[in-house]
């Protein structure tokens, strides 16, 4: 370090203390400008996913923020809610469940029921089926998942509430009866979970 | 809004003065590397690859003042173990060794005894005395081709080393 | 202890970081030509990925938090990889030569290692505690070592064959790692992510 | 007296006792009960598999022979497509439709084979590397098994076979229940899912005696092949001893445990891949290890992830990948295990 | 060190090896004969495992059966004896069986057809000899061992500092088609008794095993009835036939179920191993004062006319004893050295006979393996079954082929001792030997190079020191006498320019033609 | 932290020709095989990639032209430094922009957006070119081997998203907005494609075979490169 032609120590620190500053200073600048349209985006996002559990249903507050942890007590209780209502009165409830049946593992799902006990949608959040084979039950690989909409406890009756290929109501996924099963099975118990729970859960407070 | 800009350049300050202190107060270990380095240059000591001498050679390769491709009397062979050694890329390939196959034969006929040679010999594989008579001890010529510009009346050659010595007397 | 089964299960085989999450492929195919420089690399990985994973958590959860900066991690951490690379060299190197001929070459290579600022990347990501962090940077280079000495060891053979000149090199070593990601994707299910 | 001069070669100067073209046909006659067994129960769709999959892979080596610059006679000549050819077919659902033989083998015989060099350099088992991409890539047909033969009723009808192979037109009659039915390893899964006790799921029809119903006895006669390939020392003991001893040592306890939850250990051998694998899979020389020891472990890597990924995998059976698996291992196994030099002190 | 066992009183098994279908009787089935003596023999100086011994005659030099032409002067030389009469004609470079081209330094002698032999020696008798004495006769006698090895045996019993405990003789002969041992044991069971008792004496061996092949039924009885020959306890051991069961490792294992160490010799665990045939030589050496000029040698296979064992002068031309024994039948394809397995095939019949020829085998178009293809390796680990030594033949293969020789060195090239079982099972036909040979002479070379280049280091080293220790001299004396220091300075600048011309000469030599790396080693 | 670079990426500065080295002859992701993560993972639709590629070049323009202006100011010990934390700002200012402005394309490219830093090309290319270069001629650089790397990803993204899904840039409207719905080619739904092509293993595979492709383009071209040069080209 003490060659004419190379710098000093602290002369190097510096430069590099220089550069960061100017490059940090940047990147605030970026930022405050980014900020707030990304935080917007954010909430969007996360709001669109709940949004198109409820189609066609009117609601007024923020579903995101409505979320209430559930403790499910027995296997196929689900693990939360989240709570939709329109001028202050409960519009429809969307349940995320989690069901240890699917053929690779846990699948994750969201149930919209809407106040008279019908299914308003049905989506898998997360899953580990066979891609290809199980994966169908994705929005984005088939519609399998959309058969659902509309129906409600004895629609069909509680005994055929499986798939067809075992001899119930639903289409099932070719090469995936048992993942066909795992959801529909899924969903069966949270409708079950609703009539037994719905007056329990908690109103949604104002503001949320 | 400034608190990101002081974070990281307190950051960046940080990091430098604390690998530049750890750099002065921690010793390095170069002595082995330079032993590992000598352990596999030929030890021709014939200064081809600009440095007296092979270990001079290491001294420079652990410095990474050089490249290791500046010995051929290595050849390929050297230079692949080096690159094995240093995780350098092999470069351009040096000329190959006569060592193996060469040795130095003084003319004894045209030979004046001016022992000219004797110090350039890095081996000394050139004995001799002046006035008399010299000889290269075949055994020990590493065909490093020192001597041969040295000898006033160019009585010293390189010649192929005989392949199979027969020894009878 | 569970969590941590889970997550070296996950990161080694189901997840592989480098067959199936793509992280680190540059010393992976670039360290891989021969076994001894492939257990270096995997071995000075390792111990980076470790420390980088604990060292991004500890500077995201206590300096970028607190003030607001979240959008600044790529900047501090790609700054604290560097400085911990150079560190742990310089200390290698002074404590023990031999693990520095061992590790110094690849110690400086392990910076522009995506895995690295990858496995600090994902653990904010993810929300993961401390513990889980450094388990998942740990997780990750054990993951990374295994299929690094595994692929070397497969190449010291593939390296003597008569391979059609089209696919000699870096196709091939490609190819071995897309069948070796075949073989890994059994494992998939095995654990979450 | 004049002096008399000869072509010279090196040592030994003994006919040669064996050949590789040998090897691989012994492989191919040892295979025949277990293909005959086959038939049996799942009708002659298996025949067409066969053929399908080596006219595809002497046609995949033809060419790449023509692209090498090798005598395509000779390469096709060892036999060793033949070999890859009959033992994807044995892998794949006997009514897959005929693109999977031909996608599987043409991946087989040239990324699998010939961009390593061919045979002797390919470090991946071919017939199970292009099983496995088949199986990645079009899970749907690569699950749809016929009932074995006397519990469905559909499958054995040439022509629907044909129409099935030829168009992927499943027989109408059998869509449901003789078609894509469950094998015993998914039924084992699905159980497990839900909770149910072996016993419980053991109660379904596809169940024989001691593995799956057909499949036990296609089973037994693979496992008579693999004798006689012992027999005629083709292969050796190790691979086919310790995959075999490992899968049943490592069910044993769990079985001794709890009768109720887990299987017989000897349902873990007899049903899927299990013994084809230990004896004619495994014991590919090219893609696995070659040392004493390391055939002990590789055999042994094999049973434990192929287990491994029965139980807790996204996949029925494992085999193909832990084969997969331990190939990638298989140099480093070697490398590892090399044996003891006469006169070391170790 | 103590064996449970006495050697050879269990037998144990040793690892791989192969059974392989012998061809013995058609050669056995005739008696031993001498062939007619040729007109002029051709001797190689050295004949042996080192160095050639100094010249002791001239060209036109007039020499009788038995007299010595070359006398050892160094541990590692082995005299060669006349082994008929006649006229030293030339000393040249003359094609051998061990080196074909271009040749190594022969004596030719024209014989006289007399066959007139020096007076022997009468020798002292030999128990009254002391082991030096008996060492050094053996010596004197040009014997070496006839087993294959051809390793001056006089050297295998000075081997320091080993007390030999047993003398092994090794009779198992296990290579198809060589009975040049098993002739000799039938025709002269007692000479090689009598050898093997002088060899346990120069030994200093309490104990006395004799190794037999089991289907050598007759011999066995032959020697059980002569055993009173050898003066100290000996034990007639029959060994199953398995090759190479007369490996000196192998037949050690047999014999004592313990392994010699890697890089070790039988010596080692007190034993010492000769072939029966260096064992007769010994007894005609000692008893009746005849040095090693004649051997038994093997002339079969199916493309010899008329196969069986001729006592042959050492430097008959080949194609001399082939027409002894009826001469080539047409299919006649391959010309061998050897047995099968090791042997050596030739390029062609005009070469001599030498200590270690034991058979001349010929070979037909249909018994060599031309046609079969050269596959790559399957790796089948077959190899690797049989070898005796338990290395990974095809691991050998590989590391050679790719040049790789310190892998090659890590998996035991060495130990290798190029049996050829590996390259006999390899279903891809490898001719596996043959890589390991050019294999072992690399790592040879490489060897010598490193020695020379430690000792270039020293001697740089020492110079240097030297001339430090004489630029300092040489400075002290200037300023003492006030001189300019002239010299010191001059000395340096004179190897600066050494250098400088040296640098200079290699530039003009560029621009450099060197192909570059050929291995393309991907990264 | 001055991170010695490796000599495999230092590359020599070839001046003449940069658009047909950064494209053909010096690919970074098609024959240095530099930036392969990114590459290989985010390839699965012709739109990821083309984000992705467009965020790289971006990079390198910055990172070339701000290494140029600064090169007579950066002493050895701290250019790789302050090279890597140029690289670092622009790339968080990129993804800033990204997450702001299309946001689902944001999601998907997951982490490989910030770890576009660790792209070997971007710190190559400054090390190599720009700090001995004005700064127009490293844009230009930059520009070449940016598009060189676009070019890499789009084809390695057309191919992945064609094979297995059977359309070449669907979700283009994630990049292009709403009127770009339409430009999907090939079926969105339904298509059962091949599988492996948007798997991993299938990543690895096809690149492979795009780069034996190539090399073998290459070898027609000159067939006197034999074997061993090929090997050489492409490290
Ligand atoms: C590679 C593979 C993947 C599979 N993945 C799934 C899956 O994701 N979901 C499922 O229910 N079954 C899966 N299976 C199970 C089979 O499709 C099984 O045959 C099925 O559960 C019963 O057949 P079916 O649905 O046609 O009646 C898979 C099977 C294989 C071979
Ligand atoms: C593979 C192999 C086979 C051998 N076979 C025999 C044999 O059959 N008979 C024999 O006497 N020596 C055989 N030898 C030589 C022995 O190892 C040993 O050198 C010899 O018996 C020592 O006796 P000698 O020095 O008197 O020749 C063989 C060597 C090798 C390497
Ligand atoms: C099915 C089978 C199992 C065997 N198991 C063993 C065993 O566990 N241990 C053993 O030493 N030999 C066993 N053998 C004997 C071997 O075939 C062989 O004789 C011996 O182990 C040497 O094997 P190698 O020639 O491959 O080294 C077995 C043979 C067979 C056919
Ligand atoms: C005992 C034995 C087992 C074999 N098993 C397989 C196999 O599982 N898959 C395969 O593709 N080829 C197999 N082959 C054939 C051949 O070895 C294989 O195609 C090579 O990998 C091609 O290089 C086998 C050959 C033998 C002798
Ligand atoms: S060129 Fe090689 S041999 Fe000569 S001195 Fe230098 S290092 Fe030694
Ligand atoms: S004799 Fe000449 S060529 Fe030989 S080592 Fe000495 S100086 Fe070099
Ligand atoms: S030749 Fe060498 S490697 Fe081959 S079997 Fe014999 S000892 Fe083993
Ligand atoms: S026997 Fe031949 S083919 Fe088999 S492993 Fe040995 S060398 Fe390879
Ligand atoms: S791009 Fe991931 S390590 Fe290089």
């Amino acid at each position: 370090m003490n060659g004419t032609d190379r710098p000093a120590a602290w002369q190097s620190i510096a430069a590099l203390a220089a550069s960061a500053l100017l490059v940090s200073s940047v990147l605030v600048v970026v930022d405050h400008f980014s900020r707030p349209r990304i935080e917007a985006e954010r909430r969007a996002a996360a709001e669109a996913l709940l949004a198109q559990m409820l189609p066609g249903i009117d609601y007024d507050n923020s579903l995101a923020a409505s979320f209430t942890a559930l403790h499910p007590v027995h296997a196929g209780d689900p693990n939360g809610v989240y709570r939709a209502s329109h001028k202050g009165r409960p519009a429809a409830w969307v349940y995320a469940v989690t069901t240890g049946q699917g053929y690779g593992g846990a699948i994750e799902l969201l149930v919209g029921v809407d106040p008279a006990g019908r299914i308003t949608a049905v989506r898998v959040t997360d899953h580990r089926e066979t891609p290809g084979l199980g994966d169908r039950i994705e929005a984005g690989k088939s519609t399998w998942i959309t058969q659902f909409e509309g129906r409600r406890l004895g629609d069909p009756p509680a005994a055929a509430w499986r798939p067809n290929r075992l001899g119930g109501a639903f289409e099932t996924i070719s090469g995936a009866t048992i993942t066909s099963k795992a959801v529909t099975d899924a969903v069966r118990r949270v409708l079950e979970y609703d009539t037994a729970h719905r007056g329990d859960l908690p109103a949604v407070e104002k503001g949320q | 809004m400034f608190a990101g800009i002081v974070v990281v350049t307190l950051l960046a300050l940080g990091a430098g003065a604390g690998v530049l202190w750890l750099r002065r107060y921690l010793a390095d270990g170069t002595e082995k590397l330079v032993a590992a380095i000598d352990n596999l240059l030929p030890q021709i000591q014939c200064a081809q690859c600009g440095h007296p001498g092979c270990r001079a050679y290491a001294e420079a390769l652990a410095r990474g003042a050089t490249t290791i491709d500046r010995c051929p009397p290595g050849g390929e062979r050297t230079q692949l173990a080096l690159a094995e050694l240093l995780g350098d890329a092999p470069g351009g390939a040096p000329l190959p060794s006569p060592a193996r196959t060469h040795l130095a034969r003084i003319d004894e006929a045209a030979c004046i005894g001016c022992a000219l040679c004797l110090p350039a010999c890095p081996v000394d594989a050139i004995v001799g005395a002046s006035g008399f008579l010299h000889t290269v001890i075949a055994a020990e010529c590493t065909a490093c081709e020192l001597c041969l510009e040295l000898c006033p009346v160019d009585c010293i050659a390189l010649v192929p080393r005989p392949e199979h010595p027969v020894s009878t007397a | 202890m569970e969590t941590a089964v889970l997550i070296i299960v996950s990161t080694v085989l189901a997840n592989n970081f480098v067959l199936h999450r793509f992280l680190g492929l540059c010393p992976f195919l670039g360290a891989s030509a021969r076994l001894d420089a492939a257990r270096g690399m995997a071995l000075a990985t390792l111990l980076v990925l470790t420390l980088a994973s604990i060292a991004g958590h500890l500077i995201f959860r206590f300096l970028l938090v607190p003030f607001g900066l979240e959008y600044l991690a790529t900047l501090t951490f790609i700054l604290i990889i560097a400085a911990l690379v150079q560190a742990v060299e310089l200390i290698v190197r002074a404590i023990s030569p031999l693990v520095q001929r061992i590790l110094g070459l690849y110690l400086p290579l392990i910076t522009t290692n995506c895995a690295v600022l990858g496995v600090a990347l994902l653990n904010v990501r993810q929300q993961r505690s401390l513990l889980e962090a450094a388990w998942f940077g740990f997780g990750a280079g054990l993951g990374f070592a295994f299929v690094l000495i595994t692929f070397a060891a497969l190449r010291e053979r593939t390296d003597r064959a008569p391979v059609p000149a089209a696919f000699q090199g870096a196709p091939l070593a490609l190819l071995t790692a897309g069948l070796m990601a075949i073989a890994f994707t059994g494992f998939g299910g095995m654990a979450g992510d | 007296m004049t002096i008399r001069h000869f072509p010279t070669a090196p040592a030994p100067h003994l006919p040669p006792s064996r050949d590789v073209a040998t090897l691989m046909r012994d492989v191919l006659i040892a295979l025949v009960p277990g293909i005959a067994a086959h038939a049996w129960f799942f009708g002659p769709g298996i025949f067409l598999q066969i053929g399908l999959a080596a006219l595809f892979a002497l046609g995949a080596e033809a060419l790449a022979a023509r692209w090498r610059r090798q005598s395509a006679r000779r390469l096709i000549g060892d036999y060793s497509a033949l070999v890859t050819a009959v033992l994807f077919a044995l892998s794949v659902p006997p009514l897959a439709p005929w693109w999977i033989a031909l996608i599987g083998m043409v991946s087989a015989i040239w990324l699998v084979k010939h961009a390593y060099g061919g045979l002797g350099y390919n470090r991946f088992n071919p017939a199970m590397a292009g099983f496995a991409i088949v199986l990645i890539s079009f899970p749907l047909p690569m699950s749809q098994w016929l009932a074995p033969a006397p519990l469905g009723a559909g499958g054995t009808d040439l022509l629907e076979i044909l129409r099935a192979v030829g168009l992927g037109q499943l027989p109408e009659a059998a869509r449901w229940d003789a078609i894509s039915s469950a094998t015993p390893l998914d039924l084992l899964r699905s159980g497990r899912a839900q909770n149910l006790l072996v016993s419980e799921v053991r109660l379904d029809p596809v169940f024989g005696d001691f593995g799956g119903h057909g499949w036990e006895w296609i089973a037994n006669w693979y496992l008579a092949g693999g004798l006689w390939l012992l027999y005629r020392r083709v292969i050796n003991w190790r691979v086919p001893v310790a995959t075999l001893g490992t899968t049943l040592l490592l069910t044993l306890p769990f079985y001794l445990i709890d009768p109720a939850a887990h299987p017989l250990p000897l349902q873990h051998v007899f049903s899927g891949a299990l013994v084809l694998g230990a004896f004619f899979i495994a014991t590919d020389p090219v893609s696995g290890a070659s040392t004493p020891a390391g055939r002990l472990w590789f055999g042994a890597g094999v049973a434990v992830i192929t287990l491994a990924i029965r139980r807790w995998g996204n996949y029925p059976d494992g085999l193909a990948f832990a084969v997969l698996t331990m190939n990638a291992l298989a140099p480093l196994i070697d490398r590892y295990t090399r044996p003891r030099i006469y006169g070391e002190r170790r | 060190m103590l064996l449970e066992h006495e050697p050879g009183e269990v037998l144990h098994p040793f690892h791989g090896g192969l059974r392989l279908r012998h061809y013995k009787r058609q050669s056995l089935s005739s008696p031993v004969s001498r062939p007619p003596l040729p007109a002029r023999l051709v001797l190689p100086l050295c004949q042996h495992q080192g160095r050639a011994g100094r010249l002791l005659v001239s060209p036109g030099q007039r020499v009788l059966r038995g007299e010595a032409l070359t006398v050892a002067e160094a541990a590692n030389q082995v005299p060669i004896h006349a082994p008929s009469s006649g006229v030293v004609r030339r000393l040249e470079i003359l094609p051998t069986i061990a080196c074909p081209e271009p040749g190594e330094p022969c004596l030719e002698i024209e014989l006289d057809g007399e066959h007139r032999a020096v007076a022997p020696a009468v020798p002292p008798p030999w128990r009254a000899m002391s082991a030096a004495e008996l060492q050094r006769a053996i010596a004197a006698a040009g014997i070496v061992g006839l087993g294959g090895a051809v390793y001056p045996s006089a050297a295998k019993l000075l081997a320091a500092g080993q007390e030999i405990d047993t003398v092994i003789i090794n009779g198992a002969e296990c290579e198809p088609y060589i009975s040049c041992d098993e002739a000799l044991l039938e025709t002269h069971p007692e000479r090689v008794l009598a050898g093997a008792g002088i060899l346990a004496r120069a030994a200093g061996a309490r104990r006395l095993v004799i190794a037999i092949e089991k289907r050598m039924r007759s011999a066995e009885r032959k020697l059980n009835a002569r055993l009173e020959v050898t003066t100290v306890p000996t034990r007639i051991v029959k060994v199953p036939s398995m090759y190479p069961e007369g490996g000196e490792r192998q037949l050690t294992q047999v014999l004592t179920g313990r392994e010699v160490p890697l890089g070790g010799y039988p010596q080692a665990l007190g034993l010492v191993v000769f072939n029966v045939a260096t064992a007769a030589a010994v007894a005609d050496a000692i008893l009746d004062g005849l040095p090693l000029v004649e051997r038994i040698v093997t002339v079969t296979g199916t493309g010899i006319a008329a196969p069986g064992n001729r006592r042959v002068l050492l430097g008959t031309p080949l194609h001399h004893l082939i027409a002894d024994c009826g001469g080539y039948r047409p299919g006649a394809a391959r010309l061998v050295c050897g047995g099968p397995l090791m042997g050596e095939a030739l390029v062609h019949d005009g070469l001599p006979v030498v200590k270690g020829t034991n058979c001349l085998l010929v070979l037909d178009a249909g018994e060599i393996a031309d046609s079969a293809p050269v596959l790559p390796c399957i790796n089948c680990g077959e190899c690797s079954r049989v070898c005796p030594v338990q290395l990974l033949p095809h691991e050998l293969h590989w590391a050679i082929r790719a040049g790789d020789l310190g892998r090659a060195g890590e998996f035991g090239l060495e130990a290798c001792i190029e049996c050829g079982c590996c390259a006999q099972v390899c279903p891809s036909h490898i001719p596996l030997v043959a890589d390991y040979r050019r294999g072992k002479a690399e790592i040879h070379a490489e060897r010598q190079r490193r020695a020379h280049a430690e000792r270039a280091k020293a001697r740089y080293l020492a110079s240097q020191e030297r001339r430090q220790a004489k630029a300092a001299a040489a400075r002290e004396a200037a300023e003492a006498e006030q001189r300019l220091a002239g010299d010191a300075a001059e000395a340096k600048a004179r190897i600066a320019k050494a250098l400088d011309l040296a640098r200079q000469k290699k530039a003009k030599r560029t621009p450099m033609t060197t192909p570059a790396p050929s291995r393309s080693r991907h990264r | 932290m001055s991170a010695t670079l490796p000599a495999a990426q230092a590359l020599p500065a070839k001046p003449a020709m940069p658009l047909a080295a950064g494209i053909w002859r010096d690919n970074p992701a098609l024959v240095q095989l530099l930036g392969l993560c990114p590459l290989l993972a985010i390839t699965t639709t012709v739109t990821q990639a083309l984000t992705l590629g467009l965020v790289t070049l971006f990079t390198l323009l910055a990172s070339n032209t701000l290494v140029s202006l600064l090169r007579r100011w950066l002493s050895p010990e701290i250019r790789i430094a302050v090279a890597v934390l140029i690289i670092a700002g622009a790339v968080s200012a990129a993804e800033m922009i990204l997450a702001a402005w299309f946001h689902e394309l944001y999601l998907r490219l997951g982490i490989y957006v910030p770890l576009v830093v660790t792209n070997c090309t971007i710190l190559a290319r400054a090390e190599a070119y720009a700090r001995h270069h004005p700064p127009l001629a490293a844009l230009r650089d930059g520009a070449a081997y940016g598009v060189g790397f676009l070019l890499a990803l789009l084809l390695l993204g057309t191919l992945r998203e064609w094979l297995g899904h059977g359309s070449v840039l669907r979700d283009a409207e994630l990049l292009f907005g709403p009127a770009a719905a339409g430009w999907t080619i090939g079926s969105v739904t339904g298509h059962r494609g091949l599988l492996l092509a948007l798997l991993p293993p299938g990543a690895f595979i096809l690149l492979a075979l795009v780069i034996a492709a190539r090399r073998r383009l290459e070898i027609r071209a000159a067939p006197r490169i034999d074997a061993t040069g090929a090997a050489q080209v492409a490290r």
